[in-house]
């Protein structure tokens, strides 16, 4: 099972053959992801190593059955690549485009409104099912496949608990790296809930970090809704607020977004929060024992 | 990307939102001109990015061009709260019936635009809406279909009848400058009923979505004028996230949600971070050795952390940038080295056989964080 | 019970204050509807014979508690009472204004999806359960409550057939005049599916005419999902053809639209077709004895 | 409202898509200083709203000015299939390579439009949509959102590769005359590549939605060049729906359902309709006098049938139409009418009373549609 990705994934890489689309695309390949095709305007016809270059999606779909998207493309195209999976109706589409304006992502998530994609990031590290399928730029070896479901709105930091699990010799079903941006797909309640259905996995990491109330509304979802255990953890309890932390999504904003009022939120449901990476594997750790 | 008030007014100006008279003024005589032709009673405000001006000093309402150019004088020569002042602006002062608040953010959880309009304006907008949310009334706008007219209807149905089509009106265009300009923030407080039955903006705070700015060099223009710190210009031009503190570990990490966690470990060992700087994805070997620079350059720095996890980035890359640094600056703190993911064995070989005595090298990231805290504490 | 509109519906007529909104809007409440507000732009702190009247939809609802609303404004503005209706996710918006271009229209039908309203016409006569609510300008006098589920793309043709039930005693749970226009709210399968549902219906008629394929993708819905029976009629058998329909139109559809292929392919659902309006009512009668 | 090829070129024109060169003739002597104009070789094409010119004679390729005015001369004189022709369309000929089709049009069941380019043209389109379905791709746009550029790219991608570019350009830009002028309808039957390799609009169609024209003043006026019959102009300017058939029944209802309702039960009791006409919802007494008055103007009428169920229509205020036209007119043939619903009881009590000889109440639509059809046999 596993969640969004396993082994019934088909990848088609929109920007196959720009720099960072054809590093990760065989990089994923390589991992053991089915990917089928690449997407580049004016290149149909040719390859990378093997995985077939289409001008369209569409032409893609129909020739390779593909059924998830993983987009390399730069900030000012990367929306259109998204409606262009949409369209298709691809169940996933992977956004690894760092740099999106807001504007344009907010017209993105009106439109993906009531279709049948689920949408990952944009600027997120991609999605693993350890061992199945690596959707994105989470580097495989550090994972390995086991029963804890993470996700997180931080790239390097999910490598860091994912590297610390791994360590302890606790696998992962899924992980999920969301992203940061302000808007963006899939959630933490979209993922609890995938979680929460999924039979694989046994318990849940939520890392969050400062801004918006992403957490807080997860805290909501877990205390109403979930019955698998959760570990968090949360970035940002010594950030200056009003700072710019690096992307928008991690600006403090008042009092409420604080790292203190979600880890807060997220013990009054029930979550036990770590309060370094390696506190959050030894919760897991005893959790699982 | 944050606008001072004046140059959110040039923006105002642009859309028709009713503004009071005024200029900006980059000396004391500057600001008494501007007085004299204002005929005298102006307000002088400070154009910084800090709230809180009105409690502060930051604003002064003055009777003659004399005490304007004292006022201006002051300001320019003192700051403010610790913040450089280059510029003042100087406003007609003008008769005020009633203050609201009106503002058009983005509203993270509901991926789109939301408008709020409270009846008490000129305050702390927080401290209203926590304590009489009836004033404030909300209406999120559409992303694709933009903000309706009775939209715009509702949010002002709650002001005096006076207002109502001023305040209508202003909204209206305020939406215009955000969706024109890429904004994600554009708020007016006050947003002010004179006495001559005019509704204005008292006030401007824009912030521009830094990721659209390609679409809009104009605004990326504005940026120049903004005073910066030399260090933090540095990081910038090299396309780096930089940011002051006050502490004596210098930090450096890949990826905003790293580094926040290495910041909140390097507390709970016992020190407090100088300064951070997130060198973001596949940094190259000349980006760590700048990044290295900009830290080492912050005198109140007492031992550097250096906290990567290899994604796109490459551990031996970052180690080969180390070493770059410290053959064009000679550091006189530990930097203390944790490198794990991808190419993380290639990185430490490289470090470890450098055998730089002011590098430390670390197993794990708390191990890193506990021996930075120890140097700095030793220091 | 019935479907879209019963007891529990209370009414906000949007442009209450015009000839067409003050005329239907008193008319429904003497039919017993309950009419709790209109909206006029500038109007607000009037009423029209007892109907406060607000500036705004979302005020209305704030005060009456109205989840339903009736729309009588003019074409130009008709689409903006629609998003206007829809912003209060009012469970029905019935719309009655003729005349709306359909680029507004289709970008009508964008947004309503995946939101919570159901949208009836526009360009319709609205919907009626007799006895009971009726939201619209069907004559309420030629209704009389039972069990007969109603379906139709026409105004008056509906108040014939219905006319016709009635005079042989056949009552209806709910009357829908989903109206004609190209772009629409509920349909015929949205209609039925309701019907199919809605224990005091036991009999469905649906009133199709030429053009477009609404009846023969309402055929395929009935062969696959309905149990209860439906009689059809289809007007237009001898209506001339388009004097120049662009050939678009029946790639698009890969139907004729003729009333011929509609009423076999509604045959071949296991639907009676009847060829005039009393032949419709005597094949009900039939079917319900 | 459907435009005419030239009128439809004209705006094609407007929006760069790439055209053959030609002008519209009025007169054959125009027609052959065009082709004199275009150096000779021409094609000369009737301009009606009727497909199958091709086939049927309406377009004449010809090699010399004479040709053309001849041509011109035959069609202008003749008309087309029964239709009178009053313009003729004169453009140069060109040397074909390949020939398309595509169209954007109203998808009804999906409620949006659809892009649809078939790589054979120049046919009978459908049946290359039944018959090799694989020569049509189609892409949704969305209403919001417009035509995307991929969507483009795969709406052309199986045409052949010196057309693409040019196929994308012309479709890009049809989507501009569509959302510009609200069509419901841009198709173009055969686009064509030409050896020289443009890819060019041999053909227009657009639609026009009347319900938008309000927004086009411009479109609006091209309806007063269409002819029509003077008949049909009356019952336009009166704002109704007028159809010429060719039976003996004039029918009179209101609502288009109930009119092809009344159609069909009318030939079902053995007739056929001469004419139909819709008076809408909430008909006047006027509206329903002139109603009358055009009906009884069609000298094929042998009986009239009015079918009125009175919802927002009020039966009594069409009784007092009927008989305000009969003070107007003296039909020479009998009038049954079927009034139910809205004051149904007056209307026939007004009729009952006036007691017209040419008045023949019917209780409901059957035996009204049966009566009627009995008088125009017996007529």
């Amino acid at each position: 099972m596993a969640i969004l990705v396993d082994d019934a994934t088909r990848v088609v890489v929109q920007g196959l053959t720009g720099r960072e689309g054809t590093f990760h695309g065989l990089r994923n390949r390589a991992y053991g992801t089915t990917v089928v095709a690449g997407v580049t305007p004016g290149k149909s016809g040719r390859d990378v190593e093997g995985i077939p270059v289409f001008d369209t999606v569409a032409e893609a779909v129909a020739e390779t059955g593909a059924n998830t998207s993983l987009i390399f493309v730069p900030p000012r195209f990367a929306t259109e690549a998204v409606y262009e999976a949409a369209d298709s109706e691809l169940r996933l589409i992977v956004c690894i485009t760092e740099g999106i304006p807001v504007r344009d992502m907010a017209q993105v998530a009106a439109y993906l409104r009531g279709r049948p994609s689920t949408l990952v990031g944009p600027n997120c590290p991609g999605v693993i099912s350890p061992g199945r399928s690596n959707v994105g730029i989470i580097p495989g070896e550090i994972c390995m496949a086991g029963p804890v479901g993470l996700v997180s709105r931080s790239g390097t930091l999910t490598y860091q608990i994912v590297h610390e699990l791994t360590q302890r010799g606790v696998g992962q079903s899924t992980c999920v790296g969301m992203g940061g941006d302000p808007v963006h797909g899939i959630g933490f309640i979209g993922s609890l809930e995938r979680f929460e259905n999924d039979p694989e996995t046994g318990l849940v990491v939520l890392i969050g970090e400062i801004g918006g109330d992403d957490e807080e509304r997860a805290a909501a979802f877990i205390a109403e809704r979930m019955r698998k255990p959760v570990v968090g953890y949360i970035a940002g309890f010594t950030a200056p607020p009003g700072k710019r932390m690096g992307h928008a999504g991690a600006i403090v904003t008042g009092s409420s977004g604080t790292a203190q009022a979600k880890a807060e939120a997220l013990e009054a449901a029930g979550v036990k929060v770590g309060r370094t990476p390696t506190e959050v594997a030894e919760l897991v750790e005893g959790a699982m024992a | 990307m944050d606008l001072y008030e004046h140059q959110g007014k040039e923006l105002f100006a642009k859309h028709d939102i009713p503004l009071v008279e005024g200029s900006v003024a980059e000396s004391a005589e500057q600001a008494r001109g501007i007085a004299e032709r204002l005929g005298g009673k102006v307000a002088v405000k400070v154009q910084v990015q800090i709230g809180g001006r009105g409690k502060g000093g930051g604003i002064a309402l003055v009777g003659s061009p004399q005490e304007a150019e004292d006022a201006a004088a002051r300001m320019l020569s003192e700051g403010f709260q610790g913040t450089k002042v280059t510029r003042v602006l100087v406003e007609r002062l003008v008769d005020i019936s009633e203050q609201f608040y009106a503002a058009i953010s983005l509203d993270r959880s509901a991926g789109a635009y939301l408008a709020i309009v409270s009846s008490e304006g000129g305050m702390d907008i927080e401290q209203v809406a926590r304590e009489r949310p009836e004033a404030l009334r909300r209406v999120h706008i559409d992303p694709l279909l933009g903000l309706h007219a009775y939209q715009v209807r509702y949010a002002v149905g709650h002001l005096s009848s006076e207002a109502r089509e001023g305040a209508a009106a202003v909204l209206a265009k305020m939406h215009e400058v955000l969706a024109t300009n890429d904004a994600t923030l554009v708020e007016i407080n006050p947003l002010a009923l004179l006495t001559d039955g005019r509704v204005v903006a008292l006030d401007s705070k824009v912030t521009i979505d830094d990721n659209a700015l390609w679409r809009h060099p104009e605004l990326e223009g504005l940026r120049a004028t903004f005073p910066i710190d030399p260090v933090e210009a540095r990081a910038r031009d090299a396309g780096l996230q930089y940011v002051k503190l006050d502490g004596e570990v210098g930090i450096i990490g890949n990826g905003a949600g790293l580094v926040m966690a290495t910041l909140d470990v390097v507390e709970l060992a016992g020190a407090k971070p100088a300064n951070f700087l997130d060198v973001g994805g596949g940094a190259s070997a000349e980006v760590m050795a700048v990044s290295l620079e900009v830290i080492l350059s912050d005198p109140s720095v007492r031992s550097v952390l250096v906290n990567i996890f290899g994604g796109i980035t490459r551990c031996d890359v970052v180690a080969q940038g180390i070493l770059e640094a410290l053959e064009r600056v000679v550091p006189t703190v530990q930097i203390v080295v944790r490198l794990d993911g991808t190419n993380a064995p290639e990185g430490r070989a490289i470090l470890a056989e450098a055998n730089h005595p002011r590098i430390v090298p670390a197993e794990t990231m708390l191990e890193a964080a506990q021996r930075a805290a120890e140097l700095a504490r030793a220091a």
